[in-house]
């Protein structure tokens, strides 16, 4: 039963992660591929933190006495997990203010049209 | 054609991950440094939050580096926005409704406080300095809203950024001259598990955080909002 | 619970597909601001709740409302 | 005892103290970098005759590896370090007079946040940590991308942040992939632990760290961000692109090839991807009219060469390769200062528009002809022992299919030769139909000019120091085992 619980949590971490590429291979729309991105960026998350998984385990905190640090989950993914976000919300910010740096500039947000460069 | 190519390409991608994953045992306690952790990270650093005592002990070096990502997204987006953009003054917007207006003067404290509750407890419980940070900057996102004429005081948001950093690093470096000779290392009493006075610089630390990415955050919402409008 | 996991993941992914369909650019932010409350939640089912709480605060409210700003400044749907 | 933590820990502190000094004084925080800079070259300096000897391991918060990050100051990573330092300080100094426009107190903070960065992928022994520190180079220099605010700079910026973002997507999927068999982070533990799983499982999260990393170090096909964005950054920001930033991203590709994975069964591949890489930016820089995107294209070259000398994994062709990346290193920012003043002088990125600029730039145009030189590889420059090294190394290895590959190489060099022939040419030999009066960059500029030139002039003469320090890092990046004692003992 655990097994199924689990593939569950695969299953959406890798769906997340395939949306999000797919929105950014197929859109042209500068906004739409930063939205694909935090998708990627969630995908990746989840995934992270399902490998740390432990069926019957309880969170990582001492928050009374007597709980049993062999059930614990692995604390190591999510804090890698913690630091995951926060770049990717740095990432967020500074391509969204080039996205709008963009628009001031070209009046389109259609990556198809902004061609200023050449090969 | 495109979509095609696309879809074949996550297709390889998915066919690989997944035979991988196949090798990964799940929900299977085989993980080495996070058992270590586990067991001895109470006595190692004095946190109750084994969470924060991976991220502000055993890995705080990915931390300091974290908080610097921030930090060179937010000096970044300044950059970008400033440079050259047509007048950054703010068109006059109409003021929020009174209803509005009372409502954000009323939570305005209540979530700062609550932030600073998040990260001034990180040890004990569940959040820390980037919770709290972020709750906090949320607060700022609500002045935004109901009080929209009013600024930050940019001096003073940029002191707090910079003061956090400092307090960060050089607590790091002093931990080269005290006990130990480690870059980071705990070198203050631990005192007793799940009291709030105890892991050493862990809590300075996550203070100094929580403040930082206060700052840093409210900063990015300010640099949008004043270009935006 | 098993079933409850598995519904929050398959609307998470409607969620996501959602998020690539609209050509209204912000129903797609409060698509992905959804993918990224049902993420949370997740998270917490996966006994972590620092990293839910984080991905609550930063994911799913900083982000849409620097999503939401941006977009007052640029296009509001996709041509 | 110094410890080399200094080297990421100071200069960190100096640019958080930098929105306070710009407080007092924007002016004043242009200085910041040089000083930074200048401190840690002393450091790596005074540590590198200790880690010819011993490296240094320093355990972070004074746990025992692997179950804290520790940085590990081998003669790779001092050698790495020292260059940053002194390619920084040069570039910073270069800088003081080259930007004068938009917020320049932020524009020398991020620099200075770029080379934190880079000093941290160097110096550190842990997968984690190592992408914690990429991404302060990546998000530093999509920033610095963008930094005029023009057109072509915001559009580079872009394309470049997508590509990369994706990019750290993947390498931080493989390093989840590799967390969930190994159960650790530590690059020596890894390591240690590589021979206990089956082979076929590593190599997908292998090929998801190759190919994040790939991004950043622009091997072919991942290398369509570069020519744009080293073509419409600022000058200086170019310099340190070319010259700094894909070469850390190739180190840390070979870091995890070799080290970490020992995966010498790609290695061939990554040989032939090499030859491929300087090929096909050779032809490409060959065929561009426009100054800037002719070098950025040479640097996708340069790279090539780079990957294919160190792909051959023997101690001589691995220490070619690392003298090569130093002398593309001095070389590539000589010729984007150069050309960047040449570019302010005359208002456009045309090869046409630089026509008879020997006369009117003069020593702005002997400092190019110098970094041309030296890339090409003509003797008494530094880019001359490097490429010997590479051609001794690759016929030693007596095999008909390195032999053919090296023709290839020569070839790109022979391509190479001719475009820069053809710009030097332009320089000096054509009429220029504008003003022809002289004028001079400014004297900031042109000191930070003649440091390059006298060092590709230096080590060209006298190699050996640098050749000696090369071949024990090539030793390091090749011995494995002595990697993971040092480390775990």
């Amino acid at each position: 039963m655990s097994f199924l619980e689990s593939y569950a949590y695969y299953v959406g971490a890798f769906g997340l992660i395939l949306i999000g590429l797919l929105v950014i291979l197929v859109k042209r729309n500068l906004i739409k591929i930063i939205i694909g991105l935090s998708i990627l960026d969630t995908g990746v998350n989840l995934f992270l933190i399902s490998v740390g998984y432990l069926a019957s385990g309880t969170a990582p905190i001492f928050s009374r006495e007597g709980i049993d640090s062999g059930s614990m989950v692995d604390p190591v993914p999510q804090a890698l997990v913690l630091t995951a976000i926060v770049i990717g919300v740095a990432v967020l910010a500074l391509a969204l203010g080039l996205a709008v740096r963009l628009y001031q500039n070209y009046g389109t947000l259609d990556m198809r049209k902004i061609k200023e460069l050449k090969w | 054609m495109r979509i095609f190519l696309s879809l074949v390409v996550l297709a390889v991608i998915a066919v690989g991950i997944g035979k991988t994953l196949m090798e990964i045992p799940f929900g299977e306690d085989t993980t080495n440094v996070g058992g270590y952790y586990i067991q001895s990270g109470r006595d190692d650093t004095g946190a109750a939050n084994i969470v924060t005592s991976v991220v502000v002990g055993y890995r705080a070096f990915d931390t300091l580096g974290e908080v610097t990502v921030l930090f060179v997204a937010a000096v970044g987006l300044g950059a970008v926005l400033a440079v050259g953009s047509a007048s950054g003054r703010r068109r006059d917007v109409e003021p929020a409704s009174l209803v509005l207006y009372t409502g954000c003067r009323f939570l305005f404290p209540l979530i700062l406080l609550f932030g600073a509750y998040i990260f001034i407890h990180g040890h004990l419980t569940p959040g820390g300095g980037f919770q709290g940070g972020a709750i906090v900057a949320s607060a700022f996102l609500l002045v935004y809203l109901g009080c929209r004429g009013r600024r930050i005081r940019h001096g003073w948001s940029k002191a707090t950024e910079s003061l956090g950093g400092l307090v960060f690093v050089g607590l790091g470096l002093l931990g080269l001259t005290a006990a130990g000779h480690f870059f980071l290392s705990n070198y203050l009493p631990k005192g007793t598990v799940n009291h709030l006075f105890s892991a050493g610089i862990i809590p300075i630390i996550y203070v100094a955080i929580g403040f930082k990415v206060g700052a840093e955050l409210a900063g990015v919402i300010d640099d949008l909002v004043e270009e935006s409008e | 619970m098993i079933i409850l996991v598995s519904l929050l993941v398959l609307l998470m992914l409607c969620a996501a597909i959602a998020a690539l369909v609209f050509r209204d650019l912000l129903a797609a932010v409060i698509a992905s601001c959804v993918v990224s409350l049902l993420a949370s939640i997740l998270f917490y089912f996966l006994h972590a709740p620092d990293v839910a709480m984080a991905e609550a605060s930063i994911g799913a409210a900083l982000v849409t409302a620097i999503f939401v700003i941006a977009l007052g400044r640029t296009r509001r749907y996709e041509e | 005892m110094v410890s080399p933590v200094l080297l990421i820990a100071v200069p960190l502190g100096l640019a958080f103290l930098v929105p306070l000094i710009s407080l007092v004084s924007r002016r004043a925080a242009m200085l910041v970098p040089v000083v930074a800079c200048l401190f840690n070259l002393v450091v790596a300096i005074t540590l590198m005759p200790g880690v010819l000897d011993q490296p240094v391991v320093e355990k972070i918060g004074g746990f025992p590896p692997p179950f804290c990050i520790n940085l590990y100051a081998g003669p790779v990573g001092v050698l790495f370090a020292a260059l940053i330092a002194l390619a920084g300080l040069g570039i910073a100094v270069y800088a003081m007079a080259y930007i004068r426009t938009g917020p320049v107190d932020r524009y020398h903070l991020l620099y200075l946040l770029l080379l934190v960065g880079a000093t941290g992928v160097v110096l550190t022994g842990d997968v984690f940590n190592l992408f914690v520190f990429f991404e302060i180079l990546c998000i530093s220099s999509y920033a610095l991308v963008a930094y005029m605010g023009n057109k072509s700079g915001l559009e580079a910026s872009v394309k470049y942040l997508i590509q990369g973002a994706v990019g750290s997507g993947l390498l931080l999927m493989g390093i989840g992939l590799l967390y969930g068999q190994f159960g650790t982070l530590n690059m020596a533990d890894i390591a240690n632990r590589m021979g206990s799983v089956n082979q076929v499982s590593v190599f997908v999260p292998l090929a998801l760290i190759i190919s994040g990393l790939g991004v950043e170090a622009a091997i072919f096909p991942l290398n369509a961000w570069l020519p744009d964005a080293h073509s419409s950054a600022p000058s200086s920001i170019s310099a340190i692109l070319s010259g700094i930033a894909i070469e850390v991203g190739l180190y840390a590709m070979v870091r995890m090839i070799f080290t970490v994975f020992g995966a010498t069964s790609i290695l061939m591949f990554m040989v032939f991807l090499g030859a491929l890489t300087l090929l096909l930016g050779e032809l490409c820089a060959f065929a561009q009219s426009n100054v800037k995107r002719m070098l950025a294209y040479s640097s996708i070259g340069q790279i090539g060469l780079i990957l294919f000398a160190l792909a051959m994994a023997t101690s001589y062709s691995v220490a070619g390769g690392l003298f090569q990346l130093l002398s593309h290193t001095l070389s590539k920012a000589l010729l984007f200062l150069a050309a960047g003043y040449m570019i302010y002088r005359s208002g456009s990125m045309e090869i046409s528009s630089l026509h008879g600029m020997g006369k009117r730039m003069p020593l702005t145009s002997l400092a190019f002809t110098i970094g041309a030189f030296s890339l090409v590889g003509l003797p008494p420059f530094v880019g001359f022992p490097s490429k010997f090294l590479i051609v001794r190394a690759a016929l030693a290895r007596q095999q008909s299919i390195f032999t053919i590959l090296l023709g290839f190489v020569l070839l790109g060099t022979l391509i190479e030769g001719a475009y820069f022939f053809r710009v030097v040419q332009a320089i000096y030999f054509k009429k220029g139909s504008g003003e022809t009066g002289r004028s001079y960059a400014p004297a900031v500029a042109l000191v930070s000019m003649f440091i390059f030139a006298a060092l590709i002039i230096f080590v060209g003469i006298y190699p050996q120091p640098v050749a000696d320090a090369v071949g024990s890092a090539a030793t390091e990046l090749l011995d494995r085992a002595e990697y993971v004692r040092s480390v775990l003992q």
